[in-house]
């Protein structure tokens, strides 16, 4: 069917933008079944997207152009291209799924809720979609509102601490991004006469970026600009700790958002706006991202051991694998960005599944205390055999769509630098030994007293809850057996991205860098003593006790 | 003084009558607050079409030997202040009828400042732009202490009144001082006279450094500028909160339109010398604004140290321009301006309509649960602060967006400046967060009931949230329209560079 | 002497900084301002010797009527200022203005 | 008596400088307008340094008096006969009144016997010091290009600018204070609900 | 239909039974075993009709091949990414059909017996599922064409030794035990994964033929270091030291799942591997040398272990390890063929040991330990037959299978010029015999020595156990006789030679190994082999009796006891098996704890710590500014007039510039 007739971005993007409008008149009983409705909606039109989309081609696809503040030529200008694609539809997918998954946990503001939900949606979408840097920065502060708010109302004890933290660190990156946005724009400006057309266009300035057009201290700036959004939002080590933070205290669907997609605009960003941007740039950085990548792959994992709570182990596997995606794009080689690609959707579907089963179990429990877990296989089967298929799945177990990304950036990595490629394989066994713990100590042995003396109240999984996760499941097996489908749709994007930065061969990881980083970790040690000394409180970003609900 | 001239400054003497109607008015019917409101909304839409008609024949005109000139700019800024004057005597009524406070002063009073700032900005010499500056703070001092039974209201005031009155001193000082050095009061001749100067080789004479100081300082303390902002929190505190928002925005912009003027205008030859100070000024002021405000428990008080950040920014607009005339500084200086008073105002509004029953504080304790009390008021409370931030898609957002575009496009040390911008962003975002937090994930401490507030104030209040979406969505028109202003200016200090050195009549 | 203009003028500076450090110095409300009339004062001298030395005799008169103006403006604030003060009085009992300090920080 | 010390003082200072003018007079043969000029400098500042350092706010205000009429006085030897005239009319006349009438207003019985001054006393004198010489230095530094010998200012010269070139100001002026006049009104007035 | 169409099939019927047996298996209830069994039975009819094809040459001949004969299905393309292609696909060739033999039969037998030795667990259906899910990952792997498909599998058997490990997951030790297993595969898997990268990296393709074919073309370091890293993947499955603490806590599983994967088929893997890429370590003959020497060492460290363990399937397990190490010193020193001979003879006598021993453990109710046996030989006379068999079998007696395969190891090794090799396999064959009669003698002969009750109860094993164990006994008698004769041209040897040849050609450059003479070296070697076992079970026999046949002796507790009181050290020592679970637990449990808890505490407090200080710092600043603001006016102007000077100083510098 001809889909590039209609303007079907638009639709999918504001389609959830109408449900919110919807919710918002409809009476609080009609909430859930609108909202539910519209991401259906844009669900079944974001797959006609997948219909039309035709791959293999280089360039955007389905664009959409439309002046908007042409004093600075910044336009309304939407595209897609095969990794936006799927990405879209990952999110669509993973809407539907949370706002289903959050009918019974969420009992208070049905209304608010489902509203800020939607809106995250549109944001979401939109980040994907822009290929005008100004409409892109726009949405992708948008994204922030409703998660502020969805984790702040209906989170944890701790909300408002992780929700303001969530909020201000990503702030901090992005506002600086948008001081490079600018700044690019007027030197592409500049460099054309002081004509501002197509100054925040990303093809105008992906060309122009291509011919050399930004001078080397512009690129080197705007650059560390758009890698601290991006790595705070990944997010990399050493910026992840709002991380855990946000996942502990988020509502079930707010965390599987948070981690299935959220987490993918900052490697989006990377992919699609800091490397062909500033490609001489990114590949000056390249060795200091991949040493970060690295120990955020290790780092995680081992962190990622001892955690006392569930959510707060997957968050940091979460940081692990998503060091597997920066990697993959930073060693500049086809099976690395491939890999990268994969590993993102594979750690959506995955990671989204995982948070969506803790959710079932806290909402049973009403805790997520592993050690007080023990022995769920023989009380609730079902679940646990759904959690070990997920479990395997994010270790990388062969079949299941996690390897393949994981294998594919090993590979990549390889040809870069093997021995990059031999620290990442460690984590083969790191993650293998933090899941299979909490496996283990969750669901085998016997029934802990904590879950006996809840008795009955700790039932298996529901049709709604299991409806959930059948496709989840589904795509991972898919995706395991035939990554293929994801592959030719992105092969696209891989191409176009290299071809700015060449596959330039083995990357050398200067012990600089190593160093480097080395002496800054003794210094904030130190700094860390320092603090203890000097300020015995701990601090709170709350002043007035705000953290203490 | 010709019809023509009587012409031109008809938008003023509109609005001079129209202050006059509302008290005569009030002398034959006393304390008819509706009466009241409606001429004076009456006599603004007077002014507004006579401001625009007037606007949109030839300009630049002058009259009364170019004491008075009209030109894009001026257009632009009294169509500015004919609304947020109107916007504040329609948020007025709510607060002050419940506290036995006479409307009709109000709204005259506060329509005598409109014409002092509607001098200011169509001001062509020295002593109409110190006339303007009297004719706007003065009627200020009176609103401040509006409350007069109210022992913050006056406490505030008198700081404001002794120091305003201080700093006139200063600025007065620094007039006489150009005044001596040029010889004359005529803004375009001094610009002449010092672009000689600053042609020839010499370097300054001590006398107009001095000038310069005491001006900067002056025209620094109006806007509220660190280290000369200490008036600022307490006069907000204590104010009557309608009022509050006023003084958060006419007298600030009225001072901007007066930095226009003199600095840009008429010591526009000067901007290398002042520059560095407005620079330094700029990044003191937001940065002083934005830490001391994170701290703050009581909402008006913490708006006020927000509103000192918010001039850092406008700052950094004018530094902009000093640094890159071609620039699109002024223009981001001016639209910086009128989504600053929108999204201020509303702001104001809500907090003034929870004060409605008297007795209400304004500390951060009185907004716990308002989003679950009066969802539509917390929703637009919301909507204001985002756009203090610069969240998009808001006013507030575009407006940040051009000012750092137009510092980036100076570069330099304008690009340094442009980061401090974003990181006070960042500071600024974690209090005005707060406030959401409170609203929406606090709970009331008593159930306290929903308050009912009149047509007049949800009109005003859907006035200023439409303009804070819309200036962010399609900026386009106002952006342009500040354009042509800051053109006109740019003209203007050209023209200014040509005239030969002349004495009035 | 009484022909240059420095004279004038540092007589006027030293009738400015006089009337400040009265402002900076006296507690009592109605003393300060006062001392605002000092310093506006001070500031007319300057403003008339300018014009009195100035190229021509539109310039001096210019000077002498702007210094007319400072007055009545001075006028103005003085009503203002006394208002405020008054009202103040009323609520506080007291014109020692740094008592008046129950808004801080 | 301690509270005549003062005064005392004020006409020893004021002897004094007489006393110099005259000398300088007879003895160095300068011309009236320089003696005249010394005596009314030296009043002036003599009791604007009254005004702010004496305790008795009711002498301050009479001291404040002296010093605007002496500055009067410089008027006339600047050649601005007119302006003096204002300045007596609007500042002694007007101003001053005002504010003695606000001292008796608001005069506690034990004000006087209050410290008169701030804590920052010192800092505040060190600081005016430091404006008074800086401001010197720079008038002392400065070449104003001003005419060699001052103009006097006619009457005629006055009206014409005063009612041709600044009639629109004169307008403004007339504005302020009507609005001055109205605010103070609002706030002087006692509400019959208010404080007393 | 010709059968190469069926290749697929050995791993659809599998997969298939996992999973209608997962989705439907808890309704069926007593009656899961039905379909997995029948998938089994089916997939062993196709293997042998394959087996038969491919060994007796009726196969086409592989191509670029001269004289293998074998098929090659390529089935589809599993990931293509653009330069990084992979294709699922089969090679059936002499090497595939020999493990199929071992596979499918064994993995029959286990079904079946299954069915009896499972039928009052709860998990019955689970079982079964898990069991085809084994097969089929099994199979994929010693089908599949492609190195990156065989990591899958390596993968999956990993996953379904996991499972049936756990299967018991209420028992802690069960769970650990399934956890341990899969993490120390993964070490080596690590490794593996690493080979298969460098191989794909050097080589840009990952079929394993064509790696074969092209690994010449590559300088010796990088073979080099692709045969270790195959062999580190190897060691993990295999349970090569110092990878193999994993295989003895792996029986916490149910004994089926320990005859087949701990015995017969998965822990074979790394042989297998080793022995299909042969080529690649024939280039890396030091790397080969390594492999002799961990494979040796492996052996006579588990057989010391085995001496002196007295749970009886531990002492299976050190005796399984002790067997893989004589494969890998096979594969080290070059006899590939001797290698895959013993893995086939061991596959089958082994399986067959545990079958019995499940057996055994069935009739004494679940009791493991040797300590409470004893006497059992008139109460259960077939399994102890069988296990007798066993028992001889793998104690290399000949004519029964185990002599043929263990002769032929040490005998190259020896010929080949290993002679260190041959020396401590030598000593590891008495020993062997000695621990595998000590668990003869403890177990049936003698009297019983665990509580009376249990006595009586005492039972034969239903056919649906015992009848397996009967078709497992005869394979371990004859396979050997079958095999392994003639001496010198043994059958398997011309099965196997197109596998080995290309690899044997690197290695000794095409000089074919010395003719053999009975009545020279080898007949002297036999001789000796034959000795040492005897001596062994002459030892033995004195120490824990013996009741066969004529041969009668008591046991000799008290000796015993004696002779431990006189090697204390080297009995603690074999007891605790050499501390190395003791070191394992020291260096990963607690230090690696105590790092990954610093860590934690490093990301808390300084990472997290300083984004903390600099949010609380911020509001701090904050918090002192608000001092400035004192709320009296004169402090205000104070600053005012303060910042005029300061104001005025600075332009008074900047005029002056």
């Amino acid at each position: 069917m001809d889909v590039s007739a209609i303007p079907i971005l638009t639709i999918v993007t504001f389609l959830p933008l109408l449900g919110a409008l919807a919710v918002a008149v409809a009476p609080t009983s009609a909430a859930r079944p609108i909202a539910l409705g519209f991401a259906l909606a844009t669900w079944v039109v974001s797959l006609l997207l997948l219909v039309g989309y035709l791959p293999g081609r280089i360039g955007f696809q389905f664009v959409e152009t439309q002046d908007w503040i042409s004093v600075f030529g910044i336009q309304y200008k939407l595209g897609a291209d095969g990794l936006s694609v799927a990405l879209v539809v990952l999110t669509t997918t993973m809407s539907w799924i949370s706002i289903l998954a959050s009918f019974k946990p969420i009992q208070t503001r049905i209304k608010e809720y489902m509203i800020s939900f939607l809106i995250l949606e549109v944001g979401l979408i939109g980040v994907f979609r822009a290929l005008d840097t100004f409409l892109f920065y726009i949405f992708w502060e948008i994204v922030l509102v409703p998660m502020y708010l969805i984790i702040g109302i209906w989170g944890g004890a701790n909300r408002i601490y992780a929700t303001i933290k969530f909020v201000l660190y990503t702030l901090v990156g992005s506002l600086l991004m948008l001081v490079a946005i600018l700044a690019t724009a007027y030197a592409y400006a500049a460099g054309h006469g002081n004509v501002w057309t197509g100054a925040f266009d990303f093809e105008a300035l992906r060309a122009y970026a291509g011919t050399g057009g930004f001078a080397d201290g512009l690129q080197l700036l705007a650059f560390v600009a758009f890698f601290l959004a991006f790595a705070i939002k990944v997010p990399m080590f050493p910026f992840h700790t709002w991380l855990p933070d946000a996942h502990t205290e988020a509502p079930t669907a707010g965390s599987v958002m948070l981690a299935a997609i959220m987490l993918k605009l900052g490697a989006y960003g990377f992919i699609r706006f800091a490397v062909p941007l500033y490609p001489s740039a990114a590949e000056t950085f390249a060795p200091a991202i991949i040493v970060l990548s690295l120990i955020a792959i290790i780092y995680g994992a081992i962190v990622a051991l001892v955690q006392p709570d569930l959510t707060r182990l997957v968050a940091y596997s979460s940081v692990s694998h998503m060091g597997f995606v920066t990697l993959g794009i930073f060693v500049f080689t086809e099976q690395g960005v491939q890999g990268a690609i994969l590993q993102m959707i594979n750690h959506g579907l995955i990671t989204g599944a995982l948070f969506l089963l803790v959710g079932v179990i806290y909402e049973r429990t009403h805790d997520r205390t592993i050690a007080k877990m023990g022995g769920l296989a023989a009380r609730t089967p079902v679940w646990a055999a759904v959690f070990g298929f997920f479990v395997f799945a994010s270790a990388g177990l062969p079949g299941l769509s996690g390897f393949v990304g994981e294998f594919l950036v090993l590979v990549g990595t390889f040809v870069a630098n093997p021995y990059a490629a031999a620290v990442a394989a460690f984590v083969m066994i790191l993650a293998a030994g933090y899941l299979l713990y909490m496996y283990g100590r969750i669901v085998l042995g016997e029934v802990s007293d904590f879950l006996a003396a809840l008795g009955d109240h700790l039932t298996d999984m529901n049709p709604v809850e299991i409806l959930t996760l059948v496709p989840l499941g589904t795509l991972v097996v898919i995706f395991g057996l035939q990554p293929g489908l994801i592959l030719n749709l992105i092969s696209g994007t891989v191409t176009e991205t290299l071809t700015v930065v060449g596959p330039s061969a083995p990357i050398a990881i200067p012990t600089t860098v190593v160093v480097g980083l080395l002496l800054i970790v003794l210094v904030l040690v130190l700094a860390r003593i320092g603090w203890v000394l000097l300020r015995p409180r701990p601090a709170a970003l709350e002043p007035e006790g705000g953290a203490a609900h | 003084m010709s019809w023509q001239d009587f012409v031109t400054i008809s938008p003023l003497v509109a609005g001079i009558l129209a202050a006059a109607a509302i008290l005569i008015v009030d002398l034959i019917r006393p304390g008819r607050t509706a009466v009241a409101v409606a001429v004076a909304l009456i006599g603004l839409g007077i002014t507004a079409v006579l401001t625009i008609a007037v606007g949109s024949g030839p300009t630049p005109t002058t009259a009364f030997g170019g004491a008075y000139k009209v030109d894009a700019l001026t257009t632009f800024l009294d169509v500015l202040f004919i609304a947020v004057i109107a916007m504040t005597i329609v948020f007025g009524p709510d607060y002050l009828v419940p506290r036995g406070l006479p409307v009709a002063e109000f709204a005259a009073i506060l329509v005598f400042a409109m014409s002092g700032a509607m001098l200011i900005s169509a001001s062509g010499d020295l002593l109409m732009l110190f006339l303007g500056l009297e004719l706007m703070v003065l009627p200020g001092y009176l609103l401040a202490a509006f409350h007069k039974s109210d022992a913050y209201s006056t406490e505030g005031a008198i700081k404001y009144f002794l120091l305003g009155s201080f700093s006139s001193a200063i600025f007065l000082f620094g007039l006489a001082f150009v005044w001596g050095i040029t010889g004359s009061i005529q803004l375009g001749v001094i610009a002449s006279d010092l672009a000689a100067i600053v042609a020839g080789t010499a370097p300054l004479s001590p006398g107009l450094a001095m000038g310069l100081a005491f001006l900067t300082t002056g025209v620094a303390f109006k806007i509220a500028a660190v280290p000369f902002h200490y008036w600022t929190p307490d006069a907000y505190q204590g104010s009557p909160t309608p009022i509050t928002g006023y003084l958060s925005v006419l007298p600030k912009v009225g001072a901007f339109a007066l930095i226009l003027r003199l600095f840009v205008e008429g010591l526009g030859p000067l901007a290398d010398w002042w520059m560095p100070v407005v620079i330094v000024l700029a990044t003191l002021t937001m940065t002083l604004g934005n830490l001391v405000a994170l701290t703050q428990d009581n909402v008006k008080r913490m708006l006020g140290y927000s509103s000192i950040a918010h001039t850092g920014y406008m700052l950094v607009g004018l530094a902009a321009w000093a640094s890159n005339p071609a620039g699109d500084g002024i223009a981001a200086l001016l639209f910086y301006g009128v989504a600053y008073a929108f999204m201020n105002l509303g702001a104001f509004a809500v907090i003034a309509a929870l004060q409605k029953r008297a007795g209400v504080t304004s500390s951060l304790a009185t907004f716990a649960g308002l989003g679950r009390r009066e969802p539509l008021m917390g929703i637009l409370m919301t909507l204001f602060l985002l756009s203090l931030i610069g969240i998009p898609p808001t006013a507030g957002f575009f407006a940040k967006a051009n000012i750092i575009l137009a510092a980036v496009q100076a570069g330099g040390p304008l690009t340094i400046l442009a980061v401090i911008v974003v990181l006070n962003a960042a500071i600024a975002a974690f209090y005005y967060l707060r406030v959401i937090v409170y609203m929406f994930m606090r709970d009331s401490p008593s159930d306290t009931p929903a308050l009912r507030h009149g047509a007049l104030l949800w009109s005003g209040l859907a006035a200023a949230s439409v303009l804070t979406i819309l200036l962010g969505l399609f900026p386009t028109g106002l952006l342009d329209a500040a354009s042509v202003a800051a053109h006109a200016l740019d003209a203007a200090g050209t023209a200014a560079q040509t005239i030969i050195p002349a004495l009035p009549n | 002497m009484s022909d240059s203009l420095d004279a004038y003028l540092i007589l006027a500076g030293l009738l400015f900084s006089i009337g400040s450090f009265g402002f900076l110095a006296r507690r009592n409300a109605i003393s300060m301002l006062m001392s605002i009339e000092l310093m506006l004062n001070g500031v007319n001298l300057a403003i008339v010797a300018f014009g009195a030395f100035g190229a021509s005799a539109a310039i001096a008169a210019q000077g002498s009527v702007i210094a007319l103006m400072v007055m009545a403006v001075a006028a103005g604030e003085a009503t203002v200022g006394l208002a405020i003060v008054i009202a103040i009085y009323r609520n506080k009992k007291t014109p020692l203005v740094d008592e008046y300090d129950s808004m801080k920080q | 008596m301690r509270r005549l010390i003062p005064i005392v003082l004020g006409l020893a200072v004021l002897g004094l400088v007489t006393g110099i003018a005259a000398i300088m007079i007879i003895f160095l043969g300068q011309d009236w307008g320089d003696a005249l000029f010394w005596i009314f400098a030296s009043v002036m500042i003599g009791s604007a340094l009254l005004v702010v350092t004496m305790r008795d706010i009711i002498r301050c205000g009479l001291a404040m008096i002296v010093c605007f009429g002496s500055l009067a006085g410089i008027y006339v030897i600047i050649g601005a006969p007119l302006l003096a005239a204002a300045q007596v009319i609007v500042y002694i006349g007007a101003i001053s009144v005002l504010i003695l009438f606000a001292i008796m207003l608001t005069q506690t019985k034990d004000a006087p016997n209050r410290l008169v001054f701030q804590t920052q006393a010192v800092p505040a004198a060190i600081a005016s010091v430091v404006i008074a010489i800086v401001l010197a230095l720079a008038i002392g530094a400065t070449d104003w290009g001003e005419a060699a010998k001052r103009i006097r200012i006619t009457a005629s010269a006055m009206s014409d600018v005063l009612f041709n070139s600044f009639v629109l100001p004169f307008e403004i002026i007339s504005v302020l204070l009507l609005a001055a006049v109205v605010g103070g009104i609002y706030l002087a007035k006692r509400e019959p609900g208010g404080p007393s | 239909m010709s059968l190469e169409n069926l290749i697929p099939w050995l791993v659809v019927l599998p997969m298939a039974g996992f999973l209608i047996t997962a989705l439907i298996g808890r309704r069926l209830g007593k009656q899961a075993h039905w379909i997995p069994v029948l998938a089994i039975f089916v997939v062993w009819v196709i293997a042998m009709g394959l087996v038969y094809q491919v060994l007796s040459g009726a196969a086409p001949l592989l191509p670029g091949s001269e004289d293998s004969h074998g098929y090659v299905v390529s089935w589809f393309t599993w990931i293509p990414a653009d330069r990084f292609v992979v294709d699922v696909g089969f090679v059936v060739d002499s090497l595939t059909a020999c493990l199929l033999i071992v596979v499918t039969t064994i993995g029959l037998l286990v079904h079946v017996y299954s069915v009896g030795y499972m039928s009052h667990d709860a998990g019955y259906w689970r079982f079964f599922a898990y069991l085809n899910l084994f097969m089929f990952s099994m199979l994929l792997l010693v089908l599949a064409s492609d190195f990156l498909v065989v990591f899958v599998a390596w993968e999956l058997v990993g996953l379904s030794s996991y499972l049936l490990i756990g299967f018991w997951y209420r028992k802690r030790s069960a769970a650990l035990a399934a956890k341990k297993a899969f993490i120390v595969n993964r070490v080596g898997d690590v490794g593996f994964a690493l080979g298969i990268m460098l191989i794909f990296v050097s080589l840009g393709t990952l079929d394993i033929r064509s790696v074969i074919e092209r690994i010449g073309e590559l300088d010796s370091t990088v073979i080099m270091a692709i045969s270790l890293l195959l062999f580190a993947g190897a060691m993990g499955k295999s349970a090569q030291f110092p990878l193999h603490v994993w295989l003895p806590d792996a029986m916490e599983g149910p004994t089926p799942v320990s005859a087949l994967i701990h015995a017969a088929t998965m822990v074979n893997a790394g042989v297998y591997l080793i022995a299909r890429t042969n080529p690649i370590f024939a280039h890396a003959q030091s790397a080969l040398v390594i492999v002799a020497a961990i494979g040796i060492f492996t052996a006579i460290l588990a057989a010391s272990i085995a001496m002196t363990q007295t749970d009886i399937k531990r002492v299976l397990a050190y005796s399984t390890l002790s067997q893989l190490g004589y494969m890998f010193a096979a594969l080290g020193v070059g006899a590939w063929t001797a290698a895959i001979f013993h893995l086939m003879t061991h596959g089958f006598f082994k399986g067959l040991l545990f079958l019995s021993s499940g057996s055994v453990i069935h009739a004494v109710h679940e009791e493991q330990d040797m300590r409470r046996m004893g006497g059992l030989a008139e109460k259960i006379p077939i399994t102890y037959v069988t296990m007798l068999i066993g028992s001889l079998a793998i104690a290399g007696i000949p004519p029964l299978a185990g002599f043929f395969s263990k002769d032929e190891i040490l005998g190259e090794s020896l010929k080949l010029g290993f002679a260190w090799v041959w020396l401590i396999g030598f000593i590891v064959a008495g020993l062997t015999a000695f621990y595998m009669f000590r668990l003869m003698g403890m177990t049936f002969w003698g009297v019983f020595r665990g509580p009376k009750e249990i006595w009586d109860k005492i039972h034969e094993s239903p056919p649906v156990m015992t009848i397996p164990l009967i078709l497992l006994a005869i394979p371990s008698v004859f396979l050997g006789l079958y095999l392994g004769l003639p001496l010198g041209a043994s059958r398997i040897t011309e099965w196997l030679a197109p596998v080995f040849e290309e690899g044997e050609r690197i290695l000794h450059g095409g000089a074919g190994e010395p003719a053999y003479n009975l009545f020279g070296i080898d007949g002297v070697l036999i001789l000796a082999s034959v000795t040492i076992v005897t001596v062994g079970l002459i030892l033995v026999w004195r120490l824990f009796g013996v009741q066969i046949g004529p041969i009668r002796m008591p046991s000799r507790p008290e000796q015993v006891r004696e002779l431990t009181a006189r090697a204390p050290f080297l009995y603690r020592a074999s007891l605790n098996k050499w501390w190395f679970d003791d070191l394992y637990h020291l260096l990963f449990m607690v230090i690696g704890g105590r790092i990954a808890a610093a860590i934690w505490w490093f990301d808390r407090e300084v990472i997290d710590g300083t984004v903390n200080a600099i949010g609380a710092g911020t509001i701090d600043a904050g918090r002192g500014l608000r001092q400035v603001q004192t709320g009296r006016v004169q402090n205000y102007a104070l600053g005012i007039a303060l910042g005029l000077i300061v104001m005025a100083g600075s332009y008074l510098l900047l005029a002056a510039r």
